[in-house]
């Protein structure tokens, strides 16, 4: 590929954004139109792994003027791999979100290009100020998503939910702008590649982009602001759910792991902070998981915690660390989205997704249950699945680099993630394993109306037969599929991390590609 | 055939079982016997070709992990167990299970008996802790597939096995990264062990945690119990060969080196020996068989652990004929009580009778293993108690330790032939059960045949098991197979012997007097917790704990969420006193500075006052214009242009709003209002003091001396922060004007899905104004010329932008403006002029821009802005990008105020319906349109 | 009606300096009003007929009223057969009849100045 | 110059104190008219500001403000009777 | 340093409405918010150059840097994008969350 | 100092007194109606000139045709602002000062107070 079309990275999901919401009367050009320009992306992710698995970085500076002028799109292993998982993902969650009819709505197929377009803005920018008007391009379409359904449909909690997760995120877009503002003002420029290093030699530089790390720390939930996410998450439509659960603290975690390793240059001095807080953050997210009732307030909370040791691998800052860190994201946004489609799948089908409502109704879903079960053990770090090997190489980082109280604490929380995921696989889904379980009598209809567990939730008559609820569990056991297949083959996935981590170890290449 | 080959046949096995099951029913057990006797028989061959085998694939190289397999005395031995009492298991099942489909049971079984073959065959840490968490994840869904109730078991046996999996995780990672490598044998080779002891007894507390887990050691022992309720067949394979079986090889693997640490020792004598005497005294209090029979392999485990823990090559080999003998009398014992509760209905002590009479053959077998279990000649049983007391008595652990270990051992002994006797003496004799005891099973019988019988054969002619148990020991102790005593049934008069009849006339004492131990034990708390509810409390206190954790956030106001990172983020610029470096160079403070200031501050202080929503709305223009001026004192025209526009349209769309909402803000309790007046002035201190400390400390920069000098000759345009904008950063303004459009779909896919809520109703004065017509004649005469106008100042404001004040933002406002203003000149709220597709023309601003920035690409890149001569008139593509971004203003200022401001038919229509509806319902008055309009009910 | 074209201009320029002097004549009562205390006033609301008159005079008339210190146009009133009339605060005038005697010169003068055919 | 700063005084003033009304009220209206006031001020603001510091978009602001401001007064009007026309 | 204070002003106000439970404030102290950082932008560039950014030839040594000008100028128009669907969003619901909750924390 | 410039200054200050007086107007009227009346004339006049005092304190072609369209529009939208705060201040019922005469708006025509 060349250099020169990487923009069209976003290019091509804006005007494809642009098309169909011109297109919007025909819905099934939109779905069409959505679902082709997501395998398109799907396929210049894994291009662009290829082309980067050597360690070379691409680069291109938008618009052709000199380098530190223009906004540079950058590519490297880390990069690719974060946009081929992100392209992923989108395309999963909408093809649950068409088959659970969300996805049909006229407006998703626009929302959910742009979401992509701005989650690959922001994967490749090389500009920190580009960077927060690409997390921009990412909300606006989430706001959107957030609220969608049918005609009169969205209900109150959706509505509430959105006010908080608005204004939760306006205010830590315009922290991140402030931040971006004072590293201008210390540093006299916002470009990346000109920013390497600079942290570490300068105090004001450091304390600046400080504040954006903090911001965006909120963004990626780290305690102790964490509590937005767990409260609006679960208040869309599953679809919706999985696709955030996906991109959006994914995205503002790939951007600490950016900003600390090349404007910080992977200070030692400040990554306690980090250990403190990201450990902090996968204890107090997991607990909070253990006390929810409804799955995808669970899975939520959970995100939390993950979010945790996926941070800790920044917080190492060695080489082990951040290839073990990148790997439990990429694993991450794979297994999360495969739990909250497959919970999802369950409450389109039953309307609700309390437990307590659910227990001994989801009987005759071996197929959900499998992959529920798939995913929630590599959630907990079980083998042979690909959070096993994310588990088990973090702690060997962690290990090595002497954190054994990370370690231990990393190891009691595994274990409350089990018993939370347990929670939901052993009252939702495990009964079903005999037949001989669950009550007959029970008609399986939708549960008491007052769930209102998020927008859009309701028992389509169309899910009840059989190739609708196939569809509707297809892209949560692709994914489960994809986390086996990362378990066992982890060797390949940790040979591009490792990659990955190298670049941000030695940030010279990403600095010369950008600055030649 | 090879070591990889022999477990890739093992998984192979797990994989078509579920087919097998599903076409053959139970019958499937047979075709997994015999494929895990294949096994058997190909690790035997493997065994005699040569010495240890050794082998690997790669798996992950990135970490080191390799799936090593190596076959050596101890892997062999454990092996054998697995894949022959599997073997046993399965044959049993074949009658036992009654299900037509059984394919989870068999998948599972089967998954139990490969994962145990990788584990005890690994020669990879990581493969090895891999294996052990199958074990774990196999015994729980085992368990929990077995009934309705099995839940809440099989999660505290998943949670106790998981946490000694975790355990065995930590000591993995010290294991690999101190000793460099995952290679078992290498890591256990490593010198670090002796050299560093911190380094040894971290691990040996760790590998001693994972296998009391999972060997149900005091006080991790409730789950074992607990787990009764799964089916004979998986209680018989899981205290048998399997999972707890797991437990001990771990010790027995991690012996040689772990051993280098003093804790290792102790900590497991003290453990084991706890165990055994408790395990056996729980197993006397029960009435339940299979209860009985889980606590007595909670007091053999640990025996077993407490003779690992002893050390001396007698002591291991100890261990190592006592997991065969273990494995024998267990299964044996667990398959009986099976048949004996299929043909009964009942396995309880008490209720049970007759048995000798009813089923001769089966009582026979019973006796058998019950024989062994209690460790009398000349079963199997016998030989390793035997060794086992040797062991102790031999031992060179300290008087008092040593001589107290054999005596407690020796009273947990007869507290074993207690119970095992209690299992036969009130079972056997008496008359035949009452209700017609089903026919006998013959796969059942032979599969308890084979074991029981296998014990005595065994226990006769202990030789016979030399070659199988020598070279384990010797790998354990690390010496040579010829170093390894002898097994014989008689070893003459030794004090284990004397010590072992003791051991036997206290148990039959124990017998004889029964009535009085039961008054004594049954029902009574003998441990201070249960086990059971130690963990349910463990879990549930963590649930409620977890709860309070969620209580901590559980709001939906922003305030409770905003409030902490503003207390961070404020708190935090404390430490940016130590980057103090003076005041920045920005000029002398001036009168028209701080009157700037306090036109701010009025606006500040308003909206912060205010108590009524106008007046709020109202303040913060105050402070809006303001700001307006500051970019003007700044040099900023087009900002301020922008603001300004901004500031105008933003209470357009606040006015439309504020009719939705009550007049006046609900009051603030003074104490709130205080604390948020502290956190706010901190908040606003930190945001001067980070302002003062981190700007206007350098000379202007690179880039911005850059734009200066060059954009005039690079772009043509001489506005120099336009060509920023549509030239140098065109990306940002793309990404920008993206925003713009996806706010119109945004307020749209809120609106299609919920109905903003409805005007408050302000009663009108009756005066003679009220007509709306005849007072639109101002605004109507002044719409007739200022829309045009509006419109060619914002297309000469678009023109123009490269070079003045203006472009496609600016414009785009203005252009706004004029709908705005004939939105407002209306007589009615239904305006055709206002009611534009809104959608399609944010739409095509999106695909303008991009499609104007694509066309960059012929020059060799995206958002390249070509120079183009048309009729001679120097056309630049910028142009045209900036209508793109014009389109977009438009698309949501549009969809704000058509959305919100119109009353578009359809909603009307439905109003009209619903007010039917509700009239017809005859629904109470009180129920005001705003409910009609919540959520359906 | 080509004089009056001719002479637009003039009268225009002649009624616009007429206002501004009625402008600065009104200021002098409102100055004096507001340096003092501000209730010196004698507010009434004062009904004007304007017959037939068309959208733009309406409109010249109501910006006029409103521009001068001291008045103020609250708004129009339609009767049944058509005729408009504008309501007119005025703060400074003695009584109802010297208020509208003002305005009706004003509209007056207006119509003189500022149009082609007298009363559109 | 020192007229445009005595001038800028007095529009400074006319802000303010129209601020204080758009407080003090009491009605809502009055709060309007003071809104009014602001606007009004803002525009002469910036247009002696403006030439005091010679800005070459002095004027076009000017310009763009009288056209919007008084949708900003409408708007507001609007609002004291809830949105009738 | 007057520059300065007005930021500090602005994000004191902002603060103070952010942490009010009415909807309609926290949008106004959005809208503070959004001020305080564009002007913190401006400082950001240094404000001690104050010569328009237009024409030809601008002479550096006076004249403003542009580029937080171009930065003010996107992050003002998202705002505004931002603050029309948060109004948006704050009359949509039920007319009693649109009031929004009780001082004392009843829940909506 | 030249006429212009001498004329820019007097009608500057005499703006900048426009404003005053309507400032204090808003500060010391009694009703809404009379400070609205204050204010628009501020609006329109004290803006004009500013504005053209303004310009021709630095006069330039293309600024004095800015400046005459901004009066005529600052004139023009100032009154007819004013008016509609006016009439909807009487329509939301604001009460005129004591002892203002609004028999005028008592007509006995008054239609229903629908739009
Ligand atoms: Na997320
Ligand atoms: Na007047």
């Amino acid at each position: 590929m060349s250099d020169h079309l990487l923009p069209l990275l976003v290019a091509v999901p804006l005007l494809g954004a642009g098309v169909v919401l011109l297109l919007r009367a025909r819905p099934a050009w939109v779905v069409a139109t959505t679902l082709a320009l997501l395998v398109a992306d799907v396929a210049a992710g894994v291009a662009l792994v290829a082309a980067t698995r050597g360690g070379d970085v691409l680069a291109h500076q938008v618009g052709g003027w000199p380098g530190g002028i223009a906004i540079p799109v950058v590519v490297d292993a880390f990069a690719a791999l974060m946009l081929t998982v992100a392209g992923v993902l989108t395309l999963a969650c909408t093809a649950f979100a068409v088959a659970s009819g969300t996805g049909r709505l006229p407006l998703f197929g626009p929302l959910v290009l742009v979401l992509l377009a701005g989650v690959n803005g922001a994967l490749v920018t090389g500009d920190l100020f580009n960077l927060f008007v690409f997390v921009e391009v990412m909300l606006l379409p989430s706001y959107g998503l957030l609220v969608l359904a049918r005609r009169r449909r969205g209900t109150e909690r959706s509505v509430v939910g959105s006010r908080l997760y608005v204004a939760f995120n306006l205010f830590v877009s315009t922290v991140f702008l402030a931040g971006v503002a004072l590293v201008y003002g210390t540093a006299g420029t916002v470009n990346l590649a000109e920013l390497a290093g600079a942290a570490a030699e300068s105090s004001t530089v450091a304390a600046a982009a400080g504040l954006c790390l903090a911001a965006l720390s909120m963004k990626a939930a780290v305690v102790p602001v964490h509590g937005w996410l767990a409260r609006t998450y679960p208040t869309t439509s599953p679809a919706v759910t999985a696709l955030f659960s996906g991109l959006h603290t994914k995205v503002a975690v790939y951007a600490i792991y950016r900003v600390y390793a090349v404007v910080f240059d992977g200070d030692q001095r400040w990554l306690w902070i980090g250990l403190v807080l990201f450990t902090a953050t996968m204890v107090v997210g997991v607990l909070g998981a253990a006390g929810e009732g409804r799955m995808r307030a669970i899975l939520a909370f959970h995100m939390v915690s993950q979010i945790g040791y996926i941070l800790l691998g920044v917080a190492l800052f060695t080489h082990a660390g951040l290839t073990a860190g990148i790997f439990y994201l990429l694993h991450h946004m794979v297994v999360k989205a495969s739990l909250f489609l497959s919970a999802g799948a369950v409450e389109e089908r039953y309307g609700t997704d309390a437990l307590d409502d659910l227990a001994g109704r989801v009987r005759r879903e071996p197929v959900l249950a499998a992959a529920f079960g798939v995913a929630a053990l590599s959630l907990a770090g079980l083998p042979p699945f690909s959070g096993f090997v994310a588990k088990l190489t973090l702690i060997l980082a962690a290990v090595r680099a002497d954190q054994l109280v990370v370690v231990a604490l990393a190891l009691v929380v595994s274990l409350v993630t089990l018993l939370s995921m347990l929670k939901i696989w052993g009252k939702v889904f495990a009964p079903t394993l005999t037949g001989a379980v669950g009550r007959a009598d029970d008609p399986g209809g939708p549960a008491t109306a007052d769930g209102d567990g998020g927008g859009g939730v309701a028992t389509l008559t169309a899910t009840s037969t059989r190739r609708a609820r196939t569809a509707l569990a297809a892209p949560a056991v692709a994914l489960a599929g994809v986390t086996v297949v990362l378990g066992l083959g982890a060797q390949g996935l940790l040979g591009l991390t490792a990659t990955a981590a190298d670049g941000l170890l030695d940030t010279s290449g990403y600095v010369e590609a950008v600055l030649p | 055939m090879s070591l990889v080959a022999l477990v890739a046949g093992a998984w192979a096995l797990v994989a078509v079982t579920p087919a097998l099951a599903r076409l053959i029913g139970p019958r499937a057990g047979w075709v997994v016997a015999a494929g895990l006797t294949a096994l058997a028989v190909a690790l035997v061959q493997l065994r005699t070709s040569a010495g240890d085998v050794t082998e690997s694939v790669a798996w992950i190289p990135a970490v080191d992990v390799a799936l090593r397999l190596r076959l050596d005395g101890l892997g062999f031995l454990f092996a054998m167990l697995v894949l022959l009492v599997g073997a046993v298991v399965m044959v049993y099942s074949t009658g036992y299970v009654r299900s037509p489909r059984p394919v989870g049971f068999f998948v599972l079984m089967t998954a139990f008996a490969a994962a145990m073959l990788t584990l005890v065959l690994a020669d990879d840490l990581v493969v090895l802790f891999v294996a052990w968490e199958l074990t774990t994840l196999c015994s729980y869904l085992l368990i929990l597939v077995s009934g309705p109730t099995a839940g809440p078991p099989a999660t505290r046996t998943l949670l106790v096995t998981a946490l000694g999996g975790l355990a065995l995780l930590g000591a993995v990672a010290l294991v690999v990264v101190r000793t460099g490598t995952t290679e078992l044998t290498a890591a256990l080779a490593s010198p670090v062990w002796g050299d560093d002891p911190a380094f040894a007894g971290a691990v040996a507390v760790l590998v001693v945690l994972a296998a009391m887990t999972k060997s149900a050691q005091l006080p991790f022992h409730a789950w074992l119990p607990d787990a009764m309720v799964a089916p004979a067949p998986v209680s018989a394979y899981l205290h048998a060969a399997a999972m707890v079986k797991a437990g001990i090889y771990l010790l027995l693997v991690l012996a040689p080196a772990a051993s280098a640490s003093p804790l290792w020792s102790g900590t497991l004598v003290v453990v084991g020996v706890t165990t055994a005497v408790m395990g056996a005294v729980f197993a006397l209090q029960r009435t339940d068989l299979k209860e009985l029979l889980a606590y007595s392999t909670v007091s053999q485990l640990g025996l077993l652990v407490a003779v690992i823990g002893v050390g001396t090559p007698g002591a291991l080999l100890a261990a190592c004929v006592h997991v065969v003998a273990h494995a024998l009398f267990k299964s044996a014992a667990f398959m009986t009580v099976g048949v004996v509760e299929k043909r009964t209905g009942t396995r309880d002590l008490r209720e049970l009778h007759g048995l000798a009479r009813a089923m001769p053959w089966t009582a026979a077998m019973l006796v058998l293993a019950v024989v062994s279990m209690a460790g009398v000649a000349p079963a199997l049983g016998f030989v390793s108690k035997e060794l086992v007391l040797d062991a102790f008595v031999t031992a060179e652990q300290g008087a008092v330790l040593g001589w107290g270990a054999v005596a407690v051992v020796t009273v947990g002994a007869a507290l074993t032939v207690a119970y095992s006797l209690r299992m036969v003496v009130t079972t056997l004799p008496g008359l035949a059960p009452t209700p017609p005891v089903r026919r006998a099973d013959p796969a059942m019988t032979a599969a308890i045949t084979v074991t029981a019988l296998g014990g005595l054969a065994v226990g006769l002619v202990p030789g016979t098991l030399d070659a199988l148990v020598a070279p384990a020991a010797a790998v354990v102790g690390g010496i040579d197979v010829d170093q390894v005593p002898y097994l014989t049934l008689w070893h003459g008069v030794t004090p284990a012997l004397l010590l072992s009849v003791a051991a036997v006339l206290g148990g039959v004492g124990l017998t004889l007097v029964r009535r009085r131990v039961d008054a004594l034990l049954v029902g009574r708390r003998l441990f201070p917790a249960d086990g059971t509810a130690v963990v349910q409390r463990v879990v549930d206190g963590i649930i409620a704990g977890g709860r309070r954790v969620g209580d901590l956030t559980r709001s939906d106001v922003p305030a409770t969420h905003l409030a902490v990172p503003v207390l961070l983020v404020g708190a935090s610029t404390l430490g940016l006193t130590r980057l103090w470096s003076g005041l920045p160079d920005v000029g002398p403070v001036t009168v028209g500075e701080i009157a700037l200031l306090v036109g701010v501050a009025a606006g500040v202080v308003g909206v912060v006052r205010a108590r009524q929503r106008l007046t709020a709305v109202i303040a913060t223009g105050v402070a809006g214009f303001g700001v307006v001026l500051w970019f003007v004192v700044l040099g900023a025209s087009d900002v301020a242009m922008t603001q300004l526009l901004v500031e105008i349209l933003t209470v357009v769309v606040m006015v439309l709003v504020l009719r939705r909402m009550s007049g006046t803000f609900r009051p603030v309790r003074a104490r709130r209002q205080v604390v948020t007046a502290v956190v706010a002035l901190a908040a606003g201190a930190a945001a001067t003091v980070a302002t003062v400390t981190l700007t206007g400390h350098r000379p202007l920069s690179g880039a911005g001396e850059f734009y200066l000098r060059r954009a005039e000759d690079l772009t043509g345009g001489t506005n120099v922060v336009n060509t920023i904008l549509v030239d140098f950063r065109a990306l940002d303004t793309l990404g920008e004007l993206v925003v713009l459009a996806v706010g119109a779909v945004a307020i749209t896919a809120l609106l299609d899905a919920r109905r903003a809520v409805d005007r408050r109703s302000v009663p009108l004065a009756r005066t003679p104004l009220v007509p709306a017509a005849p007072n639109a004649v101002f605004l109507g005469v002044l719409d007739r010329y200022l829309v045009p106008l509006m419109i060619v100042g914002s297309v000469l404001l678009l023109l123009r932008g490269h070079d003045a004040p203006g472009g496609g933002f600016i414009a785009a406002l203005l252009g706004a403006a004029a709908l705005v203003l004939a939105y407002l000149s209306a007589a009615t709220d239904e305006v055709p002029r206002v009611e534009r597709p809104y959608l399609s023309i944010a739409g095509w601003g999106v695909v303008v821009a991009v499609g104007t920035g694509l066309l960059g690409l012929a020059e060799g890149s995206f958002l390249r802005p070509l120079h183009l001569d048309v009729l001679g008139l120097k056309v630049t593509t910028a142009l045209v990008f900036d209508v793109g971004v014009y389109l977009a203003v438009l698309g949501v200022l549009l969809a704000a105020v058509v959305r919100l401001g119109l009353s578009p038919a359809s909603d009307r229509r439905a109003d009209a319906r619903r007010a039917r509806t509700a009239r017809d319902a005859a629904a109470p008055a009180t129920r005001t349109p705003a409910e009609q309009s919540g959520a359906p009910r | 009606m080509i004089l009056r074209a001719l002479t637009l201009p003039i009268r225009a320029v002649v009624f616009l300096l007429w206002f501004a002097g009625q402008v600065v004549l009104s200021s002098a009562a409102v100055l004096a009003d507001v340096l003092v205390s501000g209730r010196r006033s004698t507010p009434r609301v004062v009904r004007l007929d304007l017959a037939d008159a068309g959208d733009h005079h309406v409109t010249a008339l109501g910006v006029l009223v409103t521009l001068t210190p001291g008045t103020l146009v609250l708004g129009v009133v339609e009767q049944p057969g058509g005729t408009r009339s504008v309501l007119v605060h005025s703060m400074y005038h003695r009584d109802e009849t010297t208020a509208v005697a003002d305005l009706r010169d004003l509209d007056d003068r207006l119509v003189r100045g500022l149009t082609l055919g007298g009363r559109p | 110059m020192i007229v445009i700063d005595i001038a800028v005084a007095g529009l400074a003033v006319a802000f303010l104190v129209a601020a204080w009304r758009v407080v003090a009220g009491p009605t809502p209206a009055d709060r309007v008219v003071a809104a009014d006031l602001l606007t009004f001020s803002l525009i002469g603001l910036v247009a002696l500001v403006g030439t005091r510091l010679a800005r070459a978009g002095t004027f076009d602001l000017v310009i763009v403000a009288t056209l919007v401001a008084f949708l900003a007064a409408v708007s507001l009007a609007r609002a004291l009777t809830g949105g009738h026309r | 340093m007057i520059l300065a204070l007005t930021v500090g002003l602005l994000v004191a106000g902002a603060v103070h409405l952010l942490l009010q439970r009415d909807a309609l404030r926290v949008v106004l102290g959005f809208v503070l918010l959004g001020h305080g950082v564009n002007l913190l932008l401006f400082s950001a560039g240094g404000v001690g150059r104050r010569g328009e950014p237009l024409g030809q030839g601008p002479d550096p040594a006076v004249t403003a840097d542009p580029l937080p000008q171009a930065f003010v100028l996107t992050a003002i128009v998202i705002a505004f994008a931002i603050t029309i669907y948060l109004l948006v969003l704050a009359v949509t619901g039920t007319a009693r969350d649109v009031a929004g909750p009780d001082d004392d924390g009843s829940p909506t | 100092m030249n006429a212009a410039e001498l004329a820019g200054q007097v009608l500057v200050l005499l703006g900048a007194a426009v404003f005053v007086v309507a400032a204090l107007g808003l500060r010391r009227f009694r009703d809404p109606y009379m400070r609205i009346s204050a204010v628009a004339t501020a609006g329109g006049l004290g803006v004009a000139c500013v504005t053209v005092g303004a310009v021709l304190l630095d006069p330039s072609v293309a600024s004095a045709a800015k400046v005459a369209v901004a009066v005529v529009l600052q004139l023009l939208t100032s009154a007819v602002g004013g008016i509609a705060i006016a009439r909807a201040a009487v329509g939301s019922g604001h009460r005129f000062a004591p002892g203002t005469d609004t028999r005028a708006l008592d007509a006995p025509d008054s239609p229903d107070g629908e739009e």
